[in-house]
């Protein structure tokens, strides 16, 4: 084979395994992220079920701190809304260079979401 | 006098080649210093030319301590093996967990490599060195001097110099190529954010299944992917503080001082000045551009393929350079509107294109062997 | 298609045992992570463990990383060294000077050594190995490497992950023996504590005295005891902050994951699945039960002897494996009188095991060169 | 010698040599701490001498001071003798780790000891 | 019995020259300890002789620890250059940079090393032995070993430890020098002191060029100058923070313990029990007196040359033995006059020393590969 | 060549050399400092033209502030002058070790030129 036919061969090979291994990858990520979805669904029933459970015997609170709570859990719940569906895993100790990139980013683009949002809303 | 003779024999012997090598070494320590392009490697790697050649230099003789550290952690790869170790404990794999689709942007932004080498092959370099020359275009330090010295060690020290210079001007060789690619119309795309929860069983998990599959499918890989993930495994488990930190600190630092002075020792006159390192300074800015095209347009494609709201740009985060490339997306983005964030998404395209780097120059050895 | 054929030569190549032996590596990582077993030694060991068995892996070849590592630091007894100038800059030896009757204890919890020695031999073990199997009994990870690598290099993954598995294991493997052997009664002695006074003076001259008390007497214990009392020497001497604190992080990490993923790669399917290897895992618990059935034996002939308020279980901590041991042996002090204390003497008998693990294995040696 | 018989002399001769070492070494220690104690008596002695030489001037202290003074040395000593006889030498740097375990230690220790003593008192 | 005469063996090698070193050991290890002289050097060489002259100590065989780290770092001259680096990034060249005049008097400083050459010839030593005796007079621990290694490697041990304890005792050796040859009115006179402006852009071409102007003359030089220039050169650049630190830290703490233990293995009795080593301590002291005297004489006569407010008592300074020196020149100025302040004149002259140590070195190897 | 011959070449070519190399350092720093000299003059030409551009609006500062800023002016230069001529390279970064002793000894050399100028003053 001559060098220019190895090179040929070379970049389409070689492309074409690059890409055939990565889609793989691709996959094995996507069936964690269905089971981590899942893992997550039923911490997240367990834990309503819970709250709920424990709701109950709020019956006996008195009506201003119960008026007070519902204005603090509303406030919570505009905010949780505004930080975005599926914020659930904690917060990550940040490294120092790149991770500080992936917490700006986070940032950034969370509110890239929100204003645009808010703006089609008025 | 004989003596006076045999003393500035370094004075005799000093050659126009190795003044102007000198003078290549100020010009990296210059970059280094005043440029701050990458100054850690090219600091270092500026001094090692300098010192390789002043004339009768005793630092690149039989146990001069360039050649030391060259047989130490060059010549059998020691050095960039464990520099990927603090790389992978310093990566956060987190953005492209929640966006595996990220995965083939960083495939895409390996063109570089294979399009590099095709045309190295036609300008007359054998099919070594032309996959050496190509594997510039993993815009990766360790993985270009990993596989060029296992392929055309000859070849290292211009390979290294320029992988690593040309790095640390990404944000001025994309730029142009993303404005000529991208319309106005597309770089305006938001692209909708929403954090998937990423559990920490995945994230360990993670980097032990991407070593034993690739390692499965291309055992060439396995020295660069395994000490990347194992670097990252580390810090994900947060079990292993003090040996996260050795690897990231204590290793990193020290081997970078050595790596790079062993690589300019690498640059001397009578190596160097040839008209193939002009040529590979060439094909590396060749290389760094096709990867950033490859990217936009597979981006491009995936959008018509997909029809959802992705913006090409981030395209051009694929061929690693983490974290310059997702900044330069950033920063492209915002320029045609300040509110459009794609950072996280550039992130994730830019880990890709880290792993896929690592896999490319794999399978390019992959090849070799099975030739 | 040939090219096809040696590209997937990997996939073709992976054995059951392989499969096998990267399903152990994830079980150490598992530990390390999950349980916390001594994660630092367990996560690269498990890591090497993976790495040495994907099929062809370049890894362990001739210029293979971790043959390098295994080259540079465990073939030559180099790491296990090292890390005993850690070891030694953080012992405190205080406790043990204040009260030296504590070196008997030592002595007898390294019973575990020869019994399972001569086990080991009955089982049809050759003697090297009989040997570098007994020598788990020393319970502390760097003299088994030491010894093991010098008389039976073969075992020597097996015996250093059974070592380093085991040790974090302490708190439960020792418990039922204590209540087993030690009468109620007799695990509510409380023991008076008086500070002695131990001046500079002393705690500088004991490590330099025992260098050469024991060197006199057993030449093979040299390295072991010498590095470990040269890093206690450095810390006590307080003039040497930098050596110490290089001594105990930067070399100890470094080497630390050095030596784990050397160690690791030694188990290679091929070598590492034998029956042999179970046997060892089966011996290794008991020199563990027989080094603390010893020392707590040996406390209660103490007690009878002397007669004085001793409490037969601290003989548990001379079994070495600090500071794990100390604190076993203080939680089942306590949960019979809540108000007992027994660290401190435990402390000492704990330290006492740590001298007199690295003098049996400086015996052992000694009696082979003998031989 | 075969290797049975060989297994059979390393364990009698090594364990009777580790017995052996660690008893010398024992014995080594022993020497020390005579003179450590032998010193430090002296020590002692000599800081004491001093004290009496120093206590003789204040003869001219104001009463109202001597008060004070007395009853803060009482207080001293009440604590001095209940952390134990012999605690002299200067408390030590504290690494990480193990040092830990040897100050948490000798902490618990001291307390076991003044208990169960207070306790037979009353 | 056999066994036992085999198992004692080590108590039969035992040799009253290995007694006497294990003495010598421990002296240096007091003088490390109680009288803090340069103990990070003296504490490790102290325990490398003990260790080494315990009889049939394996840490000196074939594969033992302290033979490792003599083959890794002392045979082939790569310590002593690493610690190079880190002293290099300690040292601020500010001072000599404001009063470059101040280099001659560095240069008149090294006549010790010339003058005890000659010395060492008439005392029988072959010209090698000599001029390796003569490099004592540096008074710059790693310019000692670095030559005598390459010279007479026989005679690192007593050079080393000559070298490192009478650094230590600069502020004994120097003051009844200073005040027999400098009159008490010399010693009086103040000298101005005007900051110069020193921009960054000369404090970082200046370990350039020094490295290329040193190295075309004295290419024997180049790995000494070359490696403390690079050490400077990444100090004074400022982007490479990570370097500096390993260089300092890292690098410099562990590479100074295992030069320390190596260099303490050379000590065996039977090379160092010699009367050379007698001769050689002499010597040693020769050297430090003559360079102190070589250093006042010149700067006395500079003061008659110029005419221009120079105490003298700066010539002192000039001997290397940075910043011991310039300290005991501003002690001994200040007897005279308690505000005479000549320190930063002083520190200008140690620096120009430390150069002028370094490039006497590359003078003497050179005239050597002359010769 | 006899070894004693060779010595006393090496003594006479050995010294020789290293004050030749050391001489032609100086050379060598004496034309930066030169340099330095030149750029640091015409950046301060530069700077008090600014300076004096500046000040020209100062017109219309009330009197009351005038006064506070000229005599905090009038402070500052005599502490600048009793600071020594020359002084413009900024603070540089203090290292441990000798760079302490470096502080030091530039803190001390600048009393030693003031004091006894003072003195002669009076
Ligand atoms: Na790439
Ligand atoms: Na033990
Ligand atoms: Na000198």
């Amino acid at each position: 084979m001559s060098d220019l036919q190895f090179g040929l061969m070379l970049m389409l090979f070689g492309m074409g395994l690059v890409f055939l291994i990565l889609a793989l990858l691709w996959g094995v990520i996507a069936i964690f992220q269905q089971i981590d979805r899942r893992i997550l669904a039923k911490e997240e029933e367990k834990a309503q079920m819970a709250a709920a459970a424990a709701a109950e015997p709020g019956a006996d609170i008195p009506p201003d701190l119960m008026a007070a709570i519902l204005v603090a859990l509303d406030r919570y719940r505009q905010e949780a809304k505004s930080r975005g569906p599926g914020r659930r895993h904690p917060p990550r100790e940040i490294e120092p260079g790149q991770a500080r990139w992936v917490a700006v980013g986070r940032a950034y683009q969370l509110r890239s979401n929100i204003v645009p949002r808010r703006r089609s809303q008025r | 006098m004989n003596l006076l003779s045999t003393l500035f024999a370094g004075l005799a012997a000093f050659t126009w080649g190795n003044a102007l090598m000198i003078v290549v070494g100020g010009v990296l320590i210059y970059l280094a210093i005043v440029k701050e392009y990458e100054p850690v490697l090219l600091l270092p790697i500026g001094a090692g030319a300098i010192l390789a050649n002043l004339p009768l230099s005793p630092v690149i003789g039989e146990d001069g301590i360039l050649s030391i550290l060259y047989k130490a952690g060059v010549a059998n790869e020691l050095f960039p093996l464990l520099i990927f170790v603090g790389i992978g404990a310093m990566t956060d794999f987190g953005p492209l967990l929640e966006r595996p689709h990220m995965l083939l942007l960083g495939a895409a932004g390996q063109f570089g490599i294979f399009g590099t080498l095709f045309l190295a092959l036609l300008l007359g370099f054998d099919i070594n060195e032309a996959a050496s020359i190509g594997i510039i275009g993993a815009i990766d330090g360790p993985t270009s001097i990993y596989v060029s010295n296992l392929l055309a060690p000859h070849l290292l020290g211009p390979i290294a110099v320029v992988a690593y210079s040309y790095m640390s001007l990404v944000p001025i060789i994309q730029p142009p190529i993303m404005r000529a690619l991208i319309t106005k119309k597309e770089r305006r795309i938001h692209m909708p954010y929403s954090e998937n929860p990423v559990s920490r069983r995945t994230r360990i998990l993670f980097p032990i299944l991407v070593t034993i599959a690739v390692g499965l499918l291309v055992p060439m890989a396995i020295p660069l992917i395994g000490m990347l993930m194992l670097g990252n495994l580390m810090k994900e488990s947060g079990v292993v503080q003090r040996l996260v930190g050795a690897s990231e600190n204590e290793i990193a630092n020290v081997v970078t001082l050595f790596l790079g002075l062993a690589i300019g020792a690498t640059m001397q006159a009578q190596v160097f000045l040839k008209f193939d390192t002009l040529l590979i300074l060439i094909l590396g800015i060749f290389a760094f551009g096709l990867d950033t095209a490859a990217g936009l347009l597979f981006a491009k494609f995936l959008r018509w393929v997909t029809r959802g709201p992705l913006n090409p740009l981030i395209g051009a985060a694929g061929i690693s350079a983490f974290p310059m490339a997702a900044r330069v997306v950033q920063k492209v983005a915002q320029e045609e509107d300040f509110e459009n964030f794609l950072l996280m998404h550039a992130m994730g395209a830019n880990t890709a294109g880290q792993i896929a780097s690592v896999i490319a120059g794999g399978v390019v050895l992959a090849l070799f062997a099975a030739k």
